[in-house]
């Protein structure tokens, strides 16, 4: 399966990284376990982020729902704009 | 529906956007808005300069839905959501809500409406340049029982 | 506390009563304003204008005291107060409310509070003109009940 | 006791007066007896007018506050601005 990845304020600067596709193993059902992957393959910096946000395909999601073949999936903090 | 939705770097002018959101109806009696502005100092330390982050696509999509809300829960006859991004400097404008209606109460309650949700589900961050170097702007916990307070309504 | 209060025949510029609302002061975060405008139809009736007729004297003082009042209960920067008298037409603006703030909930708050007391408690009075003939406008009982919100907070 | 009376709006247009001064006989205590005492003297339209409001010296007032020599009184309908 083959997601879009993206990254963005503190998190994007501490991984520096904006955006990476990967490819997952089968299994990965949910952003927890998606988050969870990528903390054990070198994006500890997901763990180090209070209150870390989720987003797919440019919704709002937590951390139980889906993860699907050609999501765009990004990861943040909160929000603080206005 | 009067609305519209801009994320952008350059300023814009108060009286303009809400000439723009009144247009010419004049069944409009009320317009209330909003302006949200860079300020010199937060939490103790002087602010040089701000530098404002957003996810494109889902910005625009984000505060669609946050006005679409609004309108579901108030007759109000347009909004008006102005957001910059880019560097920005103590005194600079950076959002700007503006809602119209027939009468005042929903023009208010829907204008908060909206600044509290873009607060807390539009995907804007904000860096802050101080003396101590530059610091990505924490979210207060105030902003999210602002948001929660219109659940209960 | 910037605080300017004004009756006038002349109408005003939204923007230009925002920068001078906000005048130097890097500290203001928000600013919220309310402006109200005569509607080309009231209660079914075509309105071709409007006469604003108010007490000289009791006006600026009735309105100083309202603004004093949401000074009190929150904590802003400043408010400013612009009320047209005379004759209006549709579309015209009648009134301006805008106040300042640090953050945004004192700024929302104390400009409705200002404008729910201004329309129970300023000495204002419109006529307007329809194809019936002309006719004061009577008070309107949500407005009443508008002000009267604030005394159980 | 000598009192300067201000009329406003559609009050206004029924008594076709801005003001007038009036010299008041002893034990008129209140507005509520100042206005009963003018539509007894020619003012009955102080009696047609809904929900009357008082001011006295330029702040809001009720029927039953005092009315004093030199005050200046005014009455009018429910206010309509904004």
């Amino acid at each position: 399966m083959s997601i879009r990845i993206l990254y963005f304020a503190g998190l994007r600067e501490k991984l520096g990284l904006n955006e990476e596709s990967v490819s997952l193993p089968e299994g990965l059902g949910t952003l927890g376990e998606l988050k969870a992957w990528l903390c054990a393959n070198g994006r500890e910096a997901l763990a180090e982020t209070p209150n870390l946000r989720f987003a797919v395909n440019q919704n709002m999601a937590r951390e139980t729902d889906p993860v699907l073949d050609g999501d765009e999936v990004a990861f943040f903090p909160p929000v603080t704009g206005g | 529906m009067n609305t519209c939705i801009r994320v952008q770097e350059a300023d814009f002018d108060l009286s303009t956007e809400v000439a723009a959101l009144r247009g010419d109806d004049a069944c409009v009696g009320a317009v209330v808005s909003f302006v949200g502005l860079v300020r010199d100092t937060n939490l103790g330390d002087g602010v040089s300069s701000m530098f404002l982050e957003h996810y494109p696509g889902m910005t625009e999509k984000a505060l669609e839905q946050i006005v679409t809300q609004a309108q579901q829960r108030w007759d109000i006859l347009g909004a008006r959501v102005v957001h910059r991004v880019g560097e920005l400097a103590p005194g600079d404008q950076i959002v700007l809500v503006a809602v119209s209606s027939l009468h005042r109460g929903e023009a208010f309650a829907a204008c908060e409406f909206i600044m509290d949700y873009l607060k807390t589900q539009a995907p804007f961050w904000k860096r802050e340049d101080t003396p101590q170097g530059a610091r990505w702007v924490d979210a207060r916990e105030s902003d999210d029982q602002a948001a929660q307070r219109w659940e209960s309504k």
